[in-house]
């Protein structure tokens, strides 16, 4: 074994320790999210957070509509009217980002016709209940 | 910064909560409403403020023109034409839906619900639901504004194995969805579309006007569902507990109108009493009748409850049609000048909405502690002199009670015919909605007065003063 | 610069790059949790969906109290209870590990206590409720 | 799996609240109570399923030992001392409570909070907030035990700086929690536990034993707040829902109690009625009185009532004490056979626990539809020959409405001197529970019946037959 030999064995293993190293360090990186996602399929899922909400919600939806007097069952319709269109919160995502597209025509168009609903159900059930008067003293 | 925006959300979605809560009472009501403009407030200001809504210029117009549009017809509308309007408003919403759905089909990033051609799955089912229901909603919605504005025929329209195709398309539907999550075309999301704005118009043209107020009750069910869905496809609570409320609120008005009917939902979808004789309500089996009945004046009315110590009003939709609640009150205000004890007795499906009758008596200042729910007030007809009935039908009939065959058989009534005598408005010896003849008008103690809910009631005023 | 001088720096130089890679990929693997907390910190936490659960868990629990008839305020008391002693599932937790110690101990005596609740609240609500009955037709 | 389990510890919460739900109408109750016991078994195999739980020895030993105990006590216990049940059931929770947390604090790697020594700040707190609680559960209900069951004196036991010392001992204990998240030394725990034990003992001799339903429902309140705490730690949706529904049911009930005695809170807790008059309420003001008072016999008892058309009975604690139940349904039984109208008035504070006269009746047979609530049946009295009080006082005192001064002054109360006789069956002329004097004994349609309820009663019986 000459010396050349030697210096290009020891800079082969170099090398190869380099790419060991390497290839370490991006699985490193490439692993980073994999553990997350497995932290995340093992551990409980936000699913299961958000169907726990909508079953409580179903709940107190329940409650809270039965306990709504029926003489004022016309403007409950016009507040769910209203609050439905909550989905507004979709339309301005979809309007948001600053590059046109036709997402962002789409987005425009629903926050029309959802502020349509929130103006026009809020003000509508709000002329309803102001009619609402108790009996006032004999004149 | 999301935690921030999530507990946000959950200010607003507990405002929503609120604002229904405060409906228990005519005296919280309105502060209710304030709680819900707050909510909505909450969650617009939120959304605005995430990261990724970045231009609000195509925003802040769409709110503002949105806005306008919507402030100006709710404080044009007459409240006689509120059913109209509901369904009118709802519509919109169903719009509103497909369009988000769209727009987070051609560019799901911005929902972080993968790319453009590659959405996860579940997102797609989601999506895909939301665009169906949101069509439905819209046509379904469009004809019962229509038939209830009095644009396209109210009478149930039906054909031969309309069952059938109405079957099929959905089936169609069914696929197209499937099919759907395998392609991710932008060709099936809008043949979706089509399909199911098809299905809303099929699916609601067979109902009879008078039925829509079910419907749209429960088109407004399922779009609170639909926005349920939405919400968990953004991991958003403030939509799903909103579309659970909504949900709820549906779900539970059509049940109290069925109840109020004593029908079940099947039947009215599928139908209806108009289906059943084989005719529209108007053109009814009740339609005349040979016997006699007694016929009065208004000078006769006046002169009847004026001597009477407690009157007991049962308004219908026939006061609506006839905008008589102005001069009902002022003939309740003079009879109670005169000593007379003045109530008023709501049936639960008396006009053609929930609470119908409730907003038009409100709106002509009666005070809502003289205005009495059927369970409330029912008992008293036996202590009380006179019934007098203006523009309800199908609401005193005492078929319901008797006669099996009769298609109302088992609905609740308000007892009118338990008074000492009863007065009935309308204009000729026509049946109401349920197209049924009512025994009351031949009884003894009953008197009609024939003609126009308004003019009769301004007459009797006239007699009176 | 003889062979052996060689020998030993290229051997060095292997051992760096060794070190170099293991400590890369000590690296990564510290590194993986910290990313997932960091997502989880970023992202929404289990807590606010907890919060969401226990603010609508207060509404439902106000209306369906709310809604029980005061001729069974007595029964309510006994199934509250009960039903307060779910927290034996933290004491099955503390009493489930295969090695005796204090905290397993701790467990059973909660699991002993939490049995005491459950069941004698569950019985005794039923001997009250088993007792109320409709009116009969006259005998 | 953890998904799973997730999911079926939200089926036992929706099992709980149906189970609760259940207890709307006597009807459904039974059912509610299956309910809640499927959900207890879904929470409890869901956790011995879990992947942490191993050895189920001890778990089986434990529950089988608890269940026997639990079961035992259950079927045994008399009906009238159900205050006391609930009290001593209660207290053991606070010490599970307290257990569960030393476990946590010992193995914290079982529940993923940590290692021993090294617990996250936020679990700490939890941890240190519910073994304080557990703690002050405990001492608290054992101390209502005694008092409601009369180990110890059921007076308040008062002295100079009282409030003084609880409320540094108060802050000393704040002070150990906050050192507890720095320090996590063991004998820190132990001294939270003791210094808590203290407090919860302090804290409740104060208070008069008839205010013990108050402090006890509070205190279930509290440990339903501890459970949703627990929750939270452990990310236990079951955990943070039943927390919620214990603490609401707490909480209305000490609200629907202080409302019965128009009392706020803060005055139960303080020291109540004997307090203030310095002196318990056995002894209170109202003691004895000089005026006559027209006393009658168990005949004349008779008589009167079965010459009546219509009779109402008020129950109250004297009921409960006599244990007079079943005679008094043999007497009513002997009076409906007479033709004689008979009903139950129930006022919300009658006796010694909500409900508390409610299930004694039921225990009787007395059909839960003669047995109405104030709000029912208080119109009636003025058309009901006779009101027969067997050992009520307070909620008949009619010094509610009409003296400003009395310490009952607000509270509703049944308006009993609107019939035409009232008959009062109590031993002496003592005052209640609020140690209060009562004007009715002496007025001209009052007809007192000393002696024990249930003599008493029996005599009349005896006389009627
Ligand atoms: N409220 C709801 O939510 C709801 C929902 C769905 C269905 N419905 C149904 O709607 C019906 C409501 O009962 P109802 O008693 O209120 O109404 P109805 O039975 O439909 O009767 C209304 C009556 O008013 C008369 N009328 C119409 N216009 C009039 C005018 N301008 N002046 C005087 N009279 C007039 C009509 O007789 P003439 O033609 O002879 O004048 C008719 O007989 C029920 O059958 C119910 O099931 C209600
Ligand atoms: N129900 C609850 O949840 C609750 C909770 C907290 C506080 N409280 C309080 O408890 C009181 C309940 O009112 P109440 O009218 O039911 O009871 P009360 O006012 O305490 O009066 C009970 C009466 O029964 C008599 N009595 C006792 N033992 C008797 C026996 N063996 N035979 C015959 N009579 C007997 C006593 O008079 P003698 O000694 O002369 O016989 C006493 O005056 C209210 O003041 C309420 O504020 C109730």
């Amino acid at each position: 074994m000459d010396k050349q030999q030697i210096i290009d064995q020891a800079n082969e293993l170099a090398s190869q320790a380099q790419q060991l190293a390497d290839t370490i360090g991006s699985n490193a990186v490439e692993a980073a999210p994999a553990v997350a996602s497995v932290a995340e399929a093992t551990g409980t899922t936000p699913f299961v957070f958000l169907f726990t909400a909508f079953v409580l919600a179903c709940f107190v939806g329940y409650y809270v509509v039965w306990s709504v007097t029926p003489a004022l069952h016309s403007p409950l319709m016009g507040v769910t009217n209203a609050i439905s269109s909550v989905i507004i919160v979709g339309a301005l995502i979809a309007a948001g980002p600053s590059d046109m597209n036709l997402s962002k025509i789409f987005g425009f168009i629903a926050v029309v016709l959802a502020s349509i609903n929130i103006f026009g159900g809020f003000v509508v059930t709000n002329r309803m209940l102001s009619m609402f008067k108790k009996k006032q003293k004999k004149a | 910064m999301e935690n921030l925006s999530a507990f946000a959300y959950l200010i607003a979605a507990v405002c929503f909560i609120m604002s229904l809560r405060g409906l228990s009472s005519p005296d919280t009501a309105r502060r209710g409403n304030m709680f819900g403009i707050a909510g909505m407030v909450i969650a617009i200001v939120t959304t605005l403020a995430m990261p990724n809504v970045l231009s609000y210029e195509l925003i802040i117009a769409g709110i503002l023109i949105g806005g306008a549009i919507g402030t100006g017809i709710a404080l044009k509308i007459q409240m006689t034409a509120l059913p109209q309007l509901v369904a009118a408003f709802h519509s919109l919403v169903g719009l509103a839906a497909v369009f988000v759905a769209g727009a987070a089909f051609y560019a799901p990033e911005a929902y972080g619900i993968g790319e453009a051609g590659n959405i996860g799955a579940a997102s797609l089912i989601e999506m895909s639901l939301g665009t169906a229901i949101g069509a439905i909603t819209f046509t379904g919605s469009i004809v019962a504004f229509g038939k209830l504005q009095g644009i396209f025929r109210s009478a149930p329209v039906t054909f031969a194995g309309q069952h059938m195709l109405n079957a099929a398309l959905g089936g169609l539907l069914v696929l197209l969805v499937i099919w759907m999550c395998v392609d991710q075309s932008a060709t099936l999301f809008w043949a979706i579309v089509l399909l199911s704005l098809a299905i809303g118009f099929l699916l609601i043209i067979p109902i009879g006007g008078a039925d829509m107020p079910v419907v749209v009750s429960m088109l407004n069910s399922y779009s609170g569902w639909a926005a349920c869905g939405i919400g968990f496809t953004l991991a958003n609570t403030a939509l799903i507990i909103t579309g659970a409320l909504v949900g709820a609120s549906g779900a539970i008005l059509s049940y109290i109108m069925c109840k109020g009917m004593n029908r079940s939902i099947i039947n009215v979808i599928l139908g209806g009493f108009g289906a059943d004789a084989g005719a529209g309500p108007a053109a009814g089996a009740g339609g005349e009748d040979d016997r006699p009945v007694k016929a009065g004046s208004a000078d006769d009315a006046a002169f009847l409850m004026e001597n009477a110590s407690s009157v007991i009003i049962v308004p219908g939709y026939g006061m609506a049609v006839a905008q008589a609640q102005h001069a009902l009150r002022e003939m309740g205000d003079l009879l109670k000048e005169a000593g007379v004890k003045v109530r008023y007795a709501i049936h639960p499906v008396a006009g053609r909405m929930p609470g119908h009758m409730n907003v038009l008596l409100a709106e002509a200042n009666v005070p809502y502690d003289d205005v009495l729910e059927l369970e409330e007030i029912n008992r008293d007809f036996a202590q009380t002199d006179i019934a007098f009935v203006i523009g309800a039908n199908d609401v005193t009939n005492p078929a319901a009670k008797t006669d099996p065959a009769s298609p109302i058989f088992g609905m609740p009534i308000l007892d009118v015919e338990k008074a000492g005598q009863v007065l009935f408005i309308k204009r000729s010896m026509a049946s109401g909605y349920a197209g049924v003849q009512n025994e009351l008008f031949f009884r003894d103690n009953t008197m009609m007065l024939f003609g126009d809910a308004k003019h009769v009631v301004e007459d009797i005023v006239k007699s009176m003063e």
